[in-house]
């Protein structure tokens, strides 16, 4: 076992436990605090696995802006009014369940997939290789996450006009 | 590079852009609503000249032929036609109209480059473009509740499917090391077999299903209809579904052979036919009906796709664009009906019959239609359809559609009562039926009857379409 | 099988001038309901004329298919039109252009949304013409629901009693049937390999084996049987035809019913003689219980048109009896059969049509002494039941004995059922003639008029054509046998 | 250029005898109802005709050596061919004869009974229809022939029953006919198809070939067809246990009774059963079924007719126990008695009922009683005519009956069991009995003799429609004294009939003749001392036993009997229980499928409104499952 | 040569789960909103890890894009959320949005 592999599991393990606290924290700020820190994990494991660029999009990214985000709006609102129970028994058991059963499927399926079992070669894609791929070849999906984050942000500016309108008009 | 091929597209853009500026400007309602048919009108005049174009783009990730181009000119049409009934746009603030138009042009974009696209990047990119240029749509109902539990359904299972379609899409590229649609069929024979090739790429059709409103990602349909405006409703059924099944046709056809795919895909085909169709029966409110029957709809056109072969898609692709006519129809119906933007419910079409002779005829021919009753066009895309599925060995599914067929009927007839045989409860003033409303109707019904007695032209264009598939 | 080529193309201008009719009625404005019943009346009265046209004019010796048109009309899936009348359409042909000519006729008197009826009505008789001359698998299941779909408006909109309920159940019902038939239609055209829904090509072709005949048979005599009212699938029949009104009544019982069963023998038999074979004994046990069954709860129902919905499904039973028997007796019984009981029911039906617009009852036990107070209308209601009793003389006797004389020779047991059913069929039309023509004239119907003159001439029309061919069975006969020799 | 084409006389008046009358049918129904006198003029005239035509036909063909047959196909499909022919032999010619010459009478008589009523031209419509059907059957050539006018006499026999059908006792009667029969005919036609099955073809000259029958059918199914069609007779000629209809048909006008449910229609079985005598005889237990149920009938009839008060029932039992009479001779191998017996009987019969109709008519009652007690005496050319009927009835020398019974009584003699003969001499007594009582009744009142009864010309109607009925009555009495005489003649012309060479020999006894006439006189006698006789309490031996009159005067309950099976096993029984079934197994289950399936949509319907987790929750179960049978399958 | 690469799909599988989890069970939008950031991002990892195992970048581009579109789906995501607590006070998703005018401001 080389160290790649083991910093790739203890990795994992972190992300995967801060994302099951993450999941089952009543307090939603603790709860994204949480996730930021799987993504921090996520990060690693990206930069383990060879993406360098991505993983500190990722920190950027996930981490900073949108998890940034989130408190900001879970501080706007008062969280005092949530309901008690975050969930219902029934809820959990069947969810898990559904759960369970997709992993436990796509665990089975991932171990009798041919070639599956290969170890994975490390490699590196530096940023400016990445770079230069995505911008000759991507180049359309570019222009089209680019109308996606302009609609992304009309949208939202409609929804705050709303807001505002239905604020001054109150 | 050759940027011809892209006219379409290209003119699509060019629209958006002109909308985005007059959104800026903010026009009166009634300049924007005549820009946007003019767009449309020429949009649909762009996409039917360059019908003919063929070539590929981006290393194949983008391919024009005469498929992807007949997508394209469904699509634009479908944008002209809903572009039309936005006249009477009081379902949306009169000021955000233009921001309204600009949604639409860019969802139509969305949908042509999913028309194209042969590599899942682009397709899943579009596909998210288009989605959320739909979600804001439905958000922008004036009548605020409605509109956001509307759209927050939507969304919420948007987004999910969504998550679903990136995992079967990362576990597909993963099994075949491929996004290109080509490269995937092109994948070892042994990992084509592999079973969790199969479960990525059904997760990757999650998408897809979910645009189409297949079960079960079909759970988002009746309450968007319902919140939403009623032209983007239109919209929903309409254009979007012609976009899905041009998506699905391209990535379905290279998969051949995929036993457990197919096998997935009847299950889900007989589950959407039986529950959109029963659960359309209770229904109250027009639009809600209406999804619940384009839920239905999706598994008869389940049926044509998971032929897969060329009789099938044909099938698939003349159904849809039959759905195409027949649901625009019913919509226009409606819309001029509840000309103040609300939701109709099905009793308040009572007495139409005497109110607007021509808005019934139209109104049931496309009924008729939907229900898959000869001579419409309905009637030949079933036929069709179960032609394929019966050629492949499905009779039994076919026989459970024939079934579904009939309790959808009840619905169809139900509605169709309401406006031929109530009586509204105080004497209604005959419609107002704008001129260009009364020859569109026409033109449908005329559409409608031609097409299901004579559906020759139609079916070879469409069979010259399929042929182009790689 | 001989196709003789059309010289003129008769079979499309029938059609023509149904959908002329169509036109004309719906270019004619609302407010002048006059002009669009003598339009109605001048345009069936062609198809009728060109029905008797088709019939006399049919080179009997020569038998086969003749007035045969043909058109490629969609190549890439093999559909054609393709039009042709042999020995089983032609009777039909006359059949409907008598019961649509008549029809029109007795709805004179109507005034509620005049233009939408006869409009539906053409359409309806549109799709029943077609299906009678269609040799093309495809446009024969147009024709087929084209006839039914107009179907519910028609009830729904001029019927009676529960009528919404009614014209759903009918409607669905019929529609079920067409459910069944389509795919046994896309099978059979699949599985031929022929690529062709050209009727005489997949017949001549003889390519399905015995298991596809069987399957395909099965799912042609359920769905066409639905609409011949088989039994167990009879029950829309009576509900149907109590909500119908007058004309939709005599033109459902009287011609679409037959429909059903030309679709088993045309269809059915023609494509699946091997399928046929193997259901015939279960055809004749269902049609025996429709015979049976059919006349005994028609003994017991209270309302005029229940009676002559279960007559009906009785009547039919004695059609479905014939087709199972395989003789060539029975078939030509069977096509007699149809035709006679659609004269008759037609003849019922507008009789009781008539009852029913001027006394606005249908329940037997307030109706009484008619022949007192309508002195007309209840001689055609007994005209009309005696008929459907089977007295000789009248067109359905023929039809009766020969499918009874073909049955006792191969199901002797339900040849001795159906021909006990008679006596109970006599009971039931006479306790209903007995209850409502006579007894005292009742008071609070004294002051109704009876039929006028013009109400009576598509009664006298039907009452003709049942003694014409009660007399002179052979003239119907000698058509039918034309074609039915064929299968022996 | 003159017509020549050979035109047969005998085909061309035949077919005339036949036409005349459909046409005036056709005629009065169609074209000149509203005037009355017409009608009757045209029926008569085409009735009178026929009846030359008859007679002339007769005449032409005495003595002839073979049947003449005239055979065209009326209608050829496969196997199924069937003629329409006329056989001439001397029975057809003497049936056709005596039809004509009774229904001539019988119209003729109307006129005056008829007067007055509002359905009068329906009335001679349907008389012709009848004499056309009838007249038909007569003739007819082949068995399904007489199927299909047999089916026709029953219709008109239907329309004329319920020709008062304002009168809900004449409808339920005429409907009771038509249904009864039709029970037999149903028997008949499943004989005859089976018959026709085995045979190729139901020509009845064929038919009466023993060697042609034996050639192609077994024994059993000789039998079994027999038995088959002799339940058409059964029906037609309401023998036990069909008879009940007959005495309700009474409910038509008197006519109508006279002619077609005494002396021609109910005669049709019994003809039948002659036409194919050389078929049945070829069954010996078809025979003796035949015997067996003209013996019960011949008993219970009498013994009904033995405490009935109406005097058209009386007569209509009368009917039904000579039917069964004829058909004991012709059961008992004699072909000649039953037929002779079957003429005699349409002379007397007609005349029994015309008379009868002339007190009705005049005192608008049925009740014998009361006839007498309002001095029905006074009515002398009927009270005479009415005499002599009974007296031929009774089968007192001279008059018909007489000779006709005697025959059959000397038939029955050569059967092996003298039971038979028992049975029949005690029918031919009971006969007497009862013709005689009524006639007593009616000539003795007893109480009230109320003597202002007008007498015999003046009348309230017409009196040319009086003379018209009393010239029938006289023309028919003189019938049926003179009939009697020309056994011999009869005989000797039914020798060449069909079926005939298989007739048995008739017993010659001496003493038959004195002792069928003392049995006769005694029975005379008997009546005289219980109802003719000046201190006679009018009190028949039968109703001094109470129970035992009260079961005959309710027709043994045979009548109660098939209402209670009709009401129990059919209305209240299989018809509810099918029209249960109807509701609620076969369109309950129809109603709910449909009834289910909104339900179930209802239900579905609600989960899309839930909560929006609950339906992500079902989609990913879904997606979950789809993969988890993925990793399972794979 | 670090793990195989089931391993890695396990884990991305996994994350999968727990997302799907997150989103199915509670009973607060926004943690559903959280929960389908979770399932992006697994979706992610898997890419990242099939990138590596076929040795090229297109995995690793998926992966930018779907940076970018969790981001827009957050945008609207949580705008649309405000929009909603803003009327109704409330996070459930069982929430029935009162009619117009009557907001519970």
């Amino acid at each position: 076992m080389t160290l790649f592999a083991i910093l790739f599991y203890a990795m994992a393990a972190l992300v995967l436990l801060s994302t099951a606290l993450a999941a089952t924290r009543r307090n939603m700020v603790h709860a994204v605090l949480c996730l930021v820190v799987s993504f921090f994990g996520t990060a690693m494991l990206f930069y383990l696995l060879g993406a360098p660029f991505l993983a500190a999009l990722e920190i950027i990214i996930y981490a900073g802006a949108i998890m940034v985000l989130f408190l900001f709006i879970i501080m706007m609102i008062r969280t005092d009014r949530q309901p008690d129970k975050i969930f219902t028994t029934g809820r959990l058991i069947a969810a898990g369940s559904i759960c369970a059963v997709f992993l436990f499927a796509l665990v089975g399926l991932t171990l009798e997939h041919p070639g599956g079992r290969d170890l994975l070669m490390a490699a590196q894609a530096s940023p400016a290789e990445f770079g230069f791929y995505v911008f000759k070849y991507q180049w359309l999906s570019i222009e089209i996450v680019s109308m996606l984050l302009l609609v992304a942000l009309i949208g939202a500016l409609l929804l705050g006009l709303k807001l505002r309108r239905r604020s001054t008009d109150a | 590079m050759n940027w011809q091929l892209l006219i379409p597209e290209l003119g699509m853009l060019s629209a958006a852009a002109l909308f985005l500026v007059l959104a800026c400007l903010r026009p009166d309602p009634r300049k924007a609503y005549l820009v946007a048919v003019t767009a449309g009108a020429a949009s649909a005049a762009i996409c039917l000249a360059s019908v003919f174009l063929q070539g590929e783009l981006f290393g194949g990730a983008y391919r024009v032929d005469l498929l992807s181009q007949s997508f394209k000119c469904l699509l634009s049409i479908g944008f002209f036609l809903v572009a039309f009934l936005c006249g009477e746009l009081e379902g949306v603030p009169s000021q955000r109209h233009a921001e309204f138009y600009f949604l639409m042009t860019l969802c139509t974009l969305a949908m042509m480059l999913m028309a194209s696209g042969m590599h899942l990047l682009i397709i899943y990119l579009a596909l998210e473009l288009s989605s959320y240029s739909l979600y804001i749509m439905v958000l922008m109902r004036s009548d605020e509740p409605q509109g956001l539990s509307s759209g927050l359904n939507y969304f919420l299972v948007g987004i999910s499917a969504s998550a679903i379609m990136l995992f079967g899409m990362a576990l597909t590229y993963g099994a075949t090391g491929a996004l290109q649609l080509q490269d995937i069929a092109a994948a070892a024979p042994e990992i084509i077999a592999s079973p969790l090739t199969a479960a990525g790429i059904l997760l990757t059709l999650g998408g897809f299903f979910f645009k189409l409103a297949v079960f079960p990602f079909h759970f988002w349909a009746p309450e968007a209809y319902q919140g939403a405006p009623n032209q983007v409703a239109t919209f929903i059924s309409t254009v979007s579904k012609v976009a899905a099944v041009a998506i699905l046709v391209r990535v379905i056809s290279p998969l051949h052979g995929m036993e457990l795919l197919v096998k997935a895909m009847i299950a889900m085909a007989v589950v959407s036919m039986t529950v959109g169709n029963l659960c359309a029966i209770a229904q109250k409110d027009f639009k809600r009906l209406m999804a619940f029957s384009s839920i239905a709809h999706a598994g008869y056109l389940m049926i044509g796709l998971l032929c897969m072969n060329a009789a099938g898609y044909t099938g698939a692709i003349f159904y849809v664009t039959a759905v195409l006519i027949l649901k625009f129809t019913c919509f226009m119906v409606m819309i001029t009906i509840a000309d103040d933007g609300r939701n109709l419910q099905i009793s308040e079409l009572a007495g139409l019959h005497r109110r607007s002779p021509l808005l019934a005829m139209a109104l049931m021919m496309a009924l008729f239609g939907l229900a898959g009753i000869p001579p419409t066009i309905g009637f030949s895309g079933k036929l069709l359809l179960f032609t394929a599925a019966v050629g492949q060995g499905y009779l039994l599914l076919v026989l459970i559609a024939m079934a579904n067929v009939v309790i959808s009927l009840y619905y169809y007839l139900m509605v169709l009562k309401s406006a031929y045989l109530d009586e509204p409860p105080s004497e209604l003033p005959p419609l107002k039926v704008s001129l260009p409303t009364q020859m569109m109707a026409i033109v449908m019904t005329a559409a409608i009857v031609i097409a299901g007695i004579y559906p020759n032209t139609l079916l070879m264009w469409v069979a010259e379409a399929v042929r182009s598939l790689p | 099988m001989e196709l003789q080529y059309a010289t003129f193309p008769f079979l499309s201008a029938l059609l023509l001038c149904c959908v002329v009719g169509l036109a004309a009625i719906l270019f004619t404005p609302d407010s002048r309901p006059g002009t669009i019943k003598r339009i109605s009346a001048v345009f069936s009265g062609a198809t009728l004329c060109l029905s008797i046209y088709l019939f006399m004019a049919y080179d009997q010796p020569l038998g086969g298919y003749q007035f045969v048109e043909r058109l490629d009309w969609v190549p890439s899936l093999g559909i054609s039109y393709f039009n042709g009348v042999d020995g089983f359409s032609l009777p039909m042909l006359l059949l409907t252009g008598i019961v649509f000519f008549t029809a029109v006729l007795t709805m004179w008197e109507l005034e509620k949304r005049v233009k939408e009826f006869f409009a539906l009505i053409f359409l309806l008789v549109t799709g029943v013409f077609g299906l009678f001359i269609s040799l093309d698998l495809f446009f024969i299941f147009v024709w087929f629901d084209v006839s039914l779909f107009p179907m519910y408006l028609l009830i729904a909109i001029w019927g009676s009693t529960r009528k919404e309920y009614g014209a759903m159940k009918l409607t669905l019902y019929l529609l079920a049937g067409s459910a069944l038939i389509l795919p046994a239609i896309i099978y059979l055209v699949v599985h031929s390999g022929l690529q062709t829904f050209d009727l005489i090509a997949l017949i001549n072709a003889h390519a399905f084996s015995a298991h596809q005949q069987r399957l395909a048979f099965l799912m042609f005599y359920i769905g066409f049987g639905i609409l011949a009212g088989v039994f167990p699938f009879h029950t829309w029949s009576p509900v149907g035809h109590v909500a119908a009104p007058t004309a939709v009544s005599m033109i459902h019982a009287g011609v679409l019913m037959k429909l059903g069963a030309f679709g088993i023998l045309r269809v059915g038999m023609f494509l699946c003689p091997e399928g046929w074979q193997h259901w015939a004994p279960l055809m004749a046990l269902l049609a025996t219980c429709g015979i049976v069954y059919g006349v005994f709860v028609g003994l017991s129902q209270t309302d005029l048109k229940f009676v002559i919905g279960y007559s009906s499904v009785s009547h039919m039973g004695i059609v479905g009896l014939g087709l199972s028997t395989m003789t060539l007796e029975g078939l030509n019984g069977a096509v007699f059969q149809m035709f006679a009981h659609g004269i008759m029911t037609a003849l019922l039906f507008s009789s009781v049509g008539h009852i029913y617009d001027r006394t606005h009852t249908k329940t037997i036990s307030e109706l009484g002494g008619l022949s007192r107070t309508m002195p007309r209308a209840a001689t055609f209601f007994i005209m009309a039941a005696l008929a459907g009793i089977g007295v000789p003389c009248l067109a359905s006797f023929w039809g009766e004995l020969a499918v009874f004389l073909s049955c006792v020779k191969v199901y002797p047991i339900f040849g001795a059922l159906s021909i006990g059913a008679l006596v109970v069929g006599a009971l039931f039309m006479l306790r209903v003639v007995q209850k409502i023509c006579y007894g005292a004239p009742l008071e609070h119907f004294s002051g109704l008029s009876d039929m006028t003159a013009a109400m009576t001439t598509p009664r006298i029309i039907l009452v003709s054509v049942i003694l014409l061919f009660g007399f002179f069975p052979g003239l119907l006969f000698n058509m039918i046998n034309t074609a039915a020799i064929q299968f022996f | 250029m003159p017509l020549s084409f050979p035109i047969d006389v005998s085909l061309a008046s035949a077919a005339a005898a036949l036409l005349l009358p459909l046409t005036a049918f056709g005629i009065i129904m169609v074209a000149v109802r509203p005037y009355r006198r017409l009608c009757a003029g045209i029926s008569i005239a085409a009735v009178g005709l026929s009846l030359m035509l008859a007679v002339f036909l007769l005449i032409r063909h005495l003595g002839m050596p073979e049947p003449v047959v005239y055979q065209k196909s009326w209608l050829a499909i496969g196997m199924m061919h069937i003629p329409f022919g006329i056989l001439l032999d001397p029975s057809s010619l003497l049936m056709l004869t005596v039809v004509s010459l009774i229904s001539f009478l019988v119209q003729v008589y109307s006129l005056g009974y008829m007067a007055g009523d509002p359905g009068f031209s329906r009335y001679y419509g349907c008389m012709s229809l009848f004499a056309w059907a009838m007249m038909t059957l007569s003739i007819s050539s082949s068995l399904i022939q007489i199927y299909i006018f047999w089916e026709l006499v029953g219709l008109s026999s239907y329309l004329l029953i319920g020709f008062w059908f304002e009168k809900f006792s004449a409808s339920e009667a005429g409907k009771k006919a038509f249904v009864m029969t039709r029970f037999g005919d149903v028997a008949f036609l499943l004989g005859l198809v089976l018959l026709w099955l085995q045979m190729g073809d139901l020509d009845i000259v064929r038919l009466n070939d023993p060697a042609a029958v034996t050639q192609n059918l077994s024994p059993a199914m000789i039998t079994l067809t027999g038995l088959l069609i002799f339940g058409g007779i059964v029906g037609k000629s309401a023998q036990f246990p069909l008879m009940t209809w007959l005495p309700d048909a009474m409910e038509g006008p008197t006519p109508v009774s006279a002619l077609l449910h005494s002396a021609t229609m109910v005669a049709a079985g019994v003809y039948l059963f002659a036409r194919l005598f050389g078929y049945f005889s070829l069954s010996p237990t078809m025979m003796s079924v035949c015997l067996a149920i003209g013996t019960i009938s011949l008993l219970m009839a009498s013994t009904m007719a033995m405490v009935a008060r109406d005097i058209k029932q009386v007569w209509a039992y009368s009917t039904i126990s000579q039917l069964g009479f004829m058909l004991m001779g012709l059961g008992a191998g004699s072909f000649f008695s039953g037929v002779f017996h079957l003429m005699t009987h349409a002379g007397f019969k007609a005349l029994l009922f015309l008379s009868a109709g002339v007190f009705i008519h005049h005192f608008n009652t049925n009740d014998a009683f009361s006839i007498g007690r309002q001095g029905g005496r006074k009515l002398k050319s009927a009270t005479i005519c009415m005499m002599v009927a009974a007296g031929a009835l009774s089968g007192l020398p001279p008059l018909s009956g007489f000779f006709s019974k005697e025959l059959i009584l000397g038939r029955l003699l050569e059967l092996g069991n003298p039971a038979w003969f028992v049975a029949g001499a005690l029918g031919a007594f009971l006969t007497a009995y009862y013709a005689f009582r009524l006639v007593f009744l009616i000539l003795f009142p007893k109480t009230g003799d109320a003597g202002a009864a007008p007498d015999d010309g003046h009348h309230h109607h017409q009196p040319a429609g009086a003379l018209a009925m009393n010239a029938v009555l006289w023309i028919l009495a003189a019938v049926t004294i003179v009939l009697g005489f020309w056994e011999h003649h009869v005989t000797t012309f039914l020798a060449s009939a069909l079926g005939a060479g298989r007739s048995q020999p008739i017993g010659h006894h001496p003493w038959l003749p004195i002792a069928a006439g003392l049995l006769a006189v005694s029975a005379v006698g008997l009546a005289w001392l219980e109802f003719g006789r000046k201190k006679a309490r009018q009190i028949g031996f039968i109703e001094r036993l109470p129970a035992l009159a009260r079961f005959f005067a309710q027709r043994w309950y045979l009548d109660r009997l098939y209402r209670y099976l009709l009401d129990k096993w059919v209305y209240q029984g299989i018809s509810r229980l099918f029209t249960w079934n109807d509701k609620k197994v076969i369109d309950g289950a129809v109603d709910g499928f449909g009834g289910t399936a909104i339900h179930i949509g209802t239900l579905i319907g609600r989960l899309h409104t839930t909560m929006i987790q609950n339906r992500l929750m079902v989609m990913a179960l879904a997606i979950v499952l789809m993969v988890l049978y993925f990793g399972l399958s794979g | 040569m670090i793990v195989p690469y089931y391993h890695v799909i396990i884990l991305a599988a996994m994350l999968f789960a727990l997302g799907m989890f997150c989103t199915l069970a509670r009973r607060n939008l926004i943690m559903i909103l959280l929960g389908v950031e979770i399932m992006l991002n697994a979706a992610a990892l898997a890419f990242v890890g099939a990138a590596l195992q076929w040795q090229q970048m297109e995995g690793q581009a998926v992966v930018l894009f779907v940076l970018a579109v969790a981001a827009a789906e957050v945008s609207v995501g949580l705008a649309l959320m405000v929009s909603i607590y803003r009327r109704s006070g409330s996070l459930d998703p069982d929430v029935r949005l009162t009619p117009a005018g009557k907001g519970a401001e």
